[in-house]
């Protein structure tokens, strides 16, 4: 199928001799927004952190099995740093590094990637934060510390920030987990956008925002893919007994 | 792209190289105490007395007496009031100005040069009392020992957590008892470790202990006189440039060493088990 | 209190066995008027229905309050929508009950032969309490059969048309005859419906029809 | 009955402490009173020669302390030069680069090489190194490039440059074991964010540890510093406690003094002659002064900082 971006084949993963991940295969179609659920402890943040092989940073960290974004093994064909560039990441935790300025956290991928233009660097600025609907909220002062800003808006400079690469993944881990119901919102309807340029992977521990935000759901379970399929489906007539047990509420 | 590759390449080598060259001078020192000295140590040279001068043989054992003797007045004086003052600060300080200058005093103490120290006990005891003695060396190495006790005191005794303090208030213990018995049971390893680490620090001081302790070729007779020791005497033999002695010297250096690595060691190990 | 979706089911169920009970004596009604062929039963019924209607609307606001509150999703979900279906149906057989009694008071019945009619009646009306007994019960089996015995009822109804078609009764007859069958035809597709939402709350599938 | 003896206990408990406080806080105000005390005759004498006088003569009674104080100043500077990059460089292999299981053994190797008397780096540094280096290191880049002032000859085995080189092992383990510490303290989340946008090892610690970390590496460093500018033993003896840097050689190679070196090797002596003996506790005095200033001024940067 060519409209799936990123191939995912028989990926297993472990922590020193603990698996966590149990040969997971999984095609992600593009353009899309897909969310991987299940209980805390399922590898969820693992296998998304194996997408963009953030997981080999972890002491004890190993992995085996392909990635495939755009025909290409992400872990023999690519490497690490051109893997995270396209392939962008925002945390559970907002992370706008506190010495540099807005400004500077949103083109900080840019940086790294030596493009000093600054004209092109101010159209990328103000087009992410409109894009992520900080603008008019921070243009006054881009020259201010991103750790000043709340919660919500750090989180929004967060995903302008991995925008600006213009990735063409962005894998999400529970961006909401820290933030309040309106600042979840604007993410949500920000996640809704997104899909148009890049296909989003978003692990939430809330089944309720899997429902809201995503086309497709993936259900993870003690490091096995238990089911995957269209968002409807999986909230409506789930296949697997363990899926149903848990977007009914009924895991232990 | 490879630009930035080869930076970190360049960095991971260099950082590797440099860290491979600072375990050089370590081995060395200690393989060369170990080689020079070793040649120098018998029974003899532990328990007797340096030999008059032009004579062979002989040894150190009024210094590595004296060593001790000088080590533990110190800790008698520095380890009660570090342990004191570390107590006063946590528990007792409320932002008092005398808690205030108290802390002032303890962080200046610990930057203050030993050698300074060593004049200090000089001009405040040699001076008086009119002739070098131990007393005053003791009292040097004490006020080395005091602010490293203290902090570690102060601050072993802060992270006891409010919870266990109020279970204790709860079951209507009075305070000295809460802060003696529990607070300071639960900070207990600290204030070992950092005793263990200041007794190893003095022991290996020397500037405080030349214009105070000074040196003695006898064994010691009584506290308030002049005294050997194994850092001054590896200083003096050293220093004197007669082979004889400067053998000497490594020897005493091996034993000086043996004594503070092996307190070291064995905190470190005990204080990774605890952690 | 935590709300919790066992109790929202309970309720459901027991205002649903409620609404069950207010047909069954709607449907004892009918059946008697049919035997007897006397009038006058219209005001009861019509509050009977009431009362079904009532009752369904009850339905309607517990599912919608275990919407908000629970937000559920898969067997919780499909629990919720189905109940609401089922006591919209429930209630429109109540109305189709009483829509017989509607028939009866229009035409003079004394001289027809309601034997084929109260017959279809009896199995559309089995057809019913089994339904709604397979949904409460969640019994697949018993929904299927439901689906097979809606072909019966459907030949059977089709079978009185013809007959009356070819037969020799007079006018009131006929229309009575055949309106009321055509009720417990559209009777018992509502049975067959509740025999669809059990096999969609169970299997999580629409049949299709 | 109870009620009471407690809170006679703790009354009692509490006066204890207090009084080894204000002990504490005796010794303190002692320190330097009699410091200052026994400065003062050298000051009256000598005046501001102690600071600015560029000879030592017990004999003639002249006491300049410019060549000890430049000593101490510059020896601690080189050794602070050497040893911030090489503790930098230790830090970033045993929190970024190196592998897990090495670091035991580096930190055990610093902790050592921070335990190991002064006395005993003297007695290495003056009979195994200074010979070595003499010949080995001097002797050649004089012989080479001795024309330049400060690389001139004769080579004194025992130098300011040996003692900086010395002064460089002996902060380098504490510069780095706190350095350790902070780098190993940067934020998790920080270091992914970096690593997310496709940054290599060293770009994530050039702009997110670096900047974390640089106002405890800067503290490291005065502590550093502290401890060089006070270190005597080891300095004493590789020195070569001659007054003959730098007003006399500017070479790297010339023995020299620092403050801690006079006091060390004169100040026996120097109990006959009031003058003598006072002059050396003013250049104490002034080391005094030198290393409480510099921790204040740290604290100042280090406060205005914050936020930055």
């Amino acid at each position: 199928m060519s409209s799936n971006k990123l191939k995912v084949e028989d990926l297993s993963a472990w922590f020193y001799e603990k698996q966590v991940l149990n040969r997971v295969s999984l095609e992600f179609p593009d353009k899309k927004v897909i969310a991987i659920i299940g209980p805390s402890g399922c590898g969820k943040t693992t296998f998304i952190r194996c997408l963009n092989r953030m997981h080999e940073l972890t002491p004890g960290a190993r992995v085996r099995g392909r990635v495939v974004l755009d025909g290409k093994d992400i872990y023999t064909e690519m490497d690490a740093m051109e893997v995270r560039r396209k392939i962008g990441m925002v945390f559970q935790k907002p992370n706008p590094f506190p010495n540099m300025s807005i400004y500077d956290n949103v083109v900080a991928g840019l940086k790294l990637m030596g493009i000093r233009d600054k004209a092109l660097l101010d159209k990328v600025v103000e087009s992410k934060l409109r894009e992520v609907g900080l603008w008019d909220e921070v243009s006054d002062d881009l020259r201010r510390s991103g750790a000043q800003l709340s919660g919500g808006q750090q989180q929004r400079l967060c995903i302008a920030r991995a925008l600006a690469t213009e990735p063409e993944v962005l894998l999400m881990d529970e961006p909401t987990s820290s933030l309040d119901p309106s600042s979840t919102a604007k993410i949500e309807s920000l996640v809704r956008v997104l899909k148009n340029h890049a296909t989003v992977i978003i692990i939430t521990h809330n089944v309720q925002q899997a429902a809201r935000v995503s086309d497709y759901t993936a259900f993870l379970y003690l490091g096995d893919l238990i089911e995957f399929g269209e968002t409807k489906k999986i909230f409506e007539s789930p296949k697997n007994p363990l899926t149903e047990k848990y977007v009914t509420g009924r895991f232990g | 792209m490879n630009m930035r590759r080869t930076k970190d390449l360049l960095m991971k080598l260099t950082s590797t190289l440099i860290t491979l060259i600072m375990a050089v001078p370590l081995l060395w020192i200690i393989l060369d105490v170990i080689i020079k000295g070793a040649s120098a140590l018998s029974l003899d040279f532990i328990i007797s007395l340096p030999a008059p001068f032009g004579e062979v043989g002989g040894g150190i054992g009024n210094a590595i007496l004296g060593t001790l003797i000088i080590n533990a007045m110190a800790c008698v004086i520095g380890l009660p009031l570090g342990i004191a003052t570390g107590i006063y600060l946590s528990e007792y300080s409320n932002g008092s100005k005398i808690s205030a200058l108290l802390r002032t005093a303890i962080d200046t103490l610990s930057g203050i040069p030993s050698i300074i120290l060593g004049l200090f006990a000089f001009s405040l005891i040699v001076i008086r009392v009119g002739h070098y003695t131990a007393l005053a060396a003791a009292f040097a190495l004490s006020i080395i020992m005091i602010p490293v006790v203290s902090k570690a005191t102060e601050e072993g005794m802060k992270t006891v957590s409010v919870d266990i303090r109020e279970g204790a208030i709860a079951l209507g213990l009075p305070k000295w008892v809460i802060t003696i018995k529990i607070v300071l049971g639960i900070a207990k390893s600290s204030v070992i470790t950092s005793s263990l680490l200041a007794f190893a620090r003095i022991s290996g001081e020397t500037a405080p202990l030349l214009f105070t302790s000074l040196f003695s070729y006898y064994w010691p007779r009584g506290l308030n006189e002049p005294m050997a020791s194994l850092q001054v005497l590896i200083y003096n033999y050293a220093m004197s440039g007669f082979e004889s002695w400067v053998v000497k010297a490594w020897g005493a250096s091996l034993l000086l060493m043996l004594l503070v690595l092996s307190i070291n060691i064995l905190v470190r190990r005990f204080s990774t088990k605890v952690g | 209190m935590e709300p919790n979706m066992e109790e929202y089911v309970k309720k459901i169920n027991s205002t649903l066995l409620e609404m069950t009970e207010l047909i069954e004596n709607i449907g004892d009604y009918v059946k008697a008027a049919l035997e007897e062929k006397k009038g006058g039963l219209l005001p009861l019924t019509t509050e009977i229905c009431k009362a079904a209607q009532l009752k369904e609307e009850k339905v309607l606001e517990i599912c919608v309050e275990a919407l908000i509150r629970i937000q559920p999703f898969a067997s919780d979900l499909r629990t919720l929508t189905t109940s609401m279906k089922v006591a919209y149906d429930i209630s429109r057989i109540c109305r189709y009950l009483r829509n017989i009694i509607e028939v009866m008071e229009e035409f003079s019945i004394s001289e027809c032969d309601t034997d084929d009619v109260l017959s279809l009646l009896k199995d559309a009306r089995a057809m019913v309490t089994s339904s709604i007994n397979s949904y409460i019960n969640r019994d697949l089996k018993m929904a299927r059969d439901l689906i097979k015995a809606d072909d019966s009822i459907d030949q059977r109804y089709r079978a009185i048309l013809r007959k009356l078609a070819s037969g020799n009764y007079n006018g009131a007859c006929i229309l009575f005859k055949g309106l009321t069958a055509r009720i417990i035809e559209r009777m018992a597709d509502h049975a067959c419906y509740i025999g669809y939402e059990t096999n969609y709350l169970i299997t999580g599938n629409r049949v299709e029809y | 009955m109870k009620y009471k003896s407690n809170f006679f206990f703790e009354k009692i408990f509490k006066t204890i402490l207090k009084i080894t406080s204000l002990i504490v806080i005796g010794i303190f105000i002692l320190l330097f009173y009699s410091l200052v005390e026994r400065s003062i005759p050298s000051l009256f004498q000598n005046g501001l020669e102690i600071l600015f006088g560029t000879s030592w003569d017990p004999n003639f009674e002249i006491f300049g302390g410019a060549p000890a104080i430049l000593g101490t100043l510059f020896s601690s500077a080189i050794a602070l030069i050497f040893a911030l990059p090489i503790s930098l460089c230790i830090a970033i292999f045993y929190t970024e680069y190196g592998p897990v299981r090495l670091r035991p053994f580096i930190s055990g190797i610093m902790d050592l090489l921070a335990a190991i008397p002064s006395v005993i780096y003297g007695i290495w540094g003056l009979w195994t190194l200074s010979p070595i280096l003499k010949i080995n290191f001097q002797e050649p880049i004089i012989a080479s490039i001795g024309f330049i002032p400060i690389f001139s000859g004769p080579a004194y085995g025992l130098s300011i440059f040996l003692a900086s080189l010395i002064l460089t092992i002996m902060i380098t383990p504490i510069i780095s074991s706190i350095s350790i510490d902070i780098f190993s303290k940067t934020p998790m989340h920080l270091r992914e964010g970096m690593f997310a946008l496709g940054a290599t090892k060293w770009e994530v610690i050039k702009n997110v540890v670096f900047p974390f970390a640089k106002r405890g590496v800067f503290a490291a460093t005065i502590l550093g510093l502290g401890r060089a500018l006070g270190e005597t033993m080891a300095v004493t003896m590789v020195i070569g406690n001659s007054y003959l840097w730098p007003f006399k050689s500017v070479s790297l190679f010339a023995s020299a003094s620092t403050i801690t070196s006079k006091i060390a090797s004169e100040f026996p002596e120097s109990v006959v002659n009031l003058i003598h003996n006072s002059s050396l506790i003013s250049l104490a005095l002034i080391l005094l002064i030198i290393s409480i200033s510099i921790n204040f001024v740290a604290e100042i940067i280090s406060k205005k900082s914050v936020g930055g």
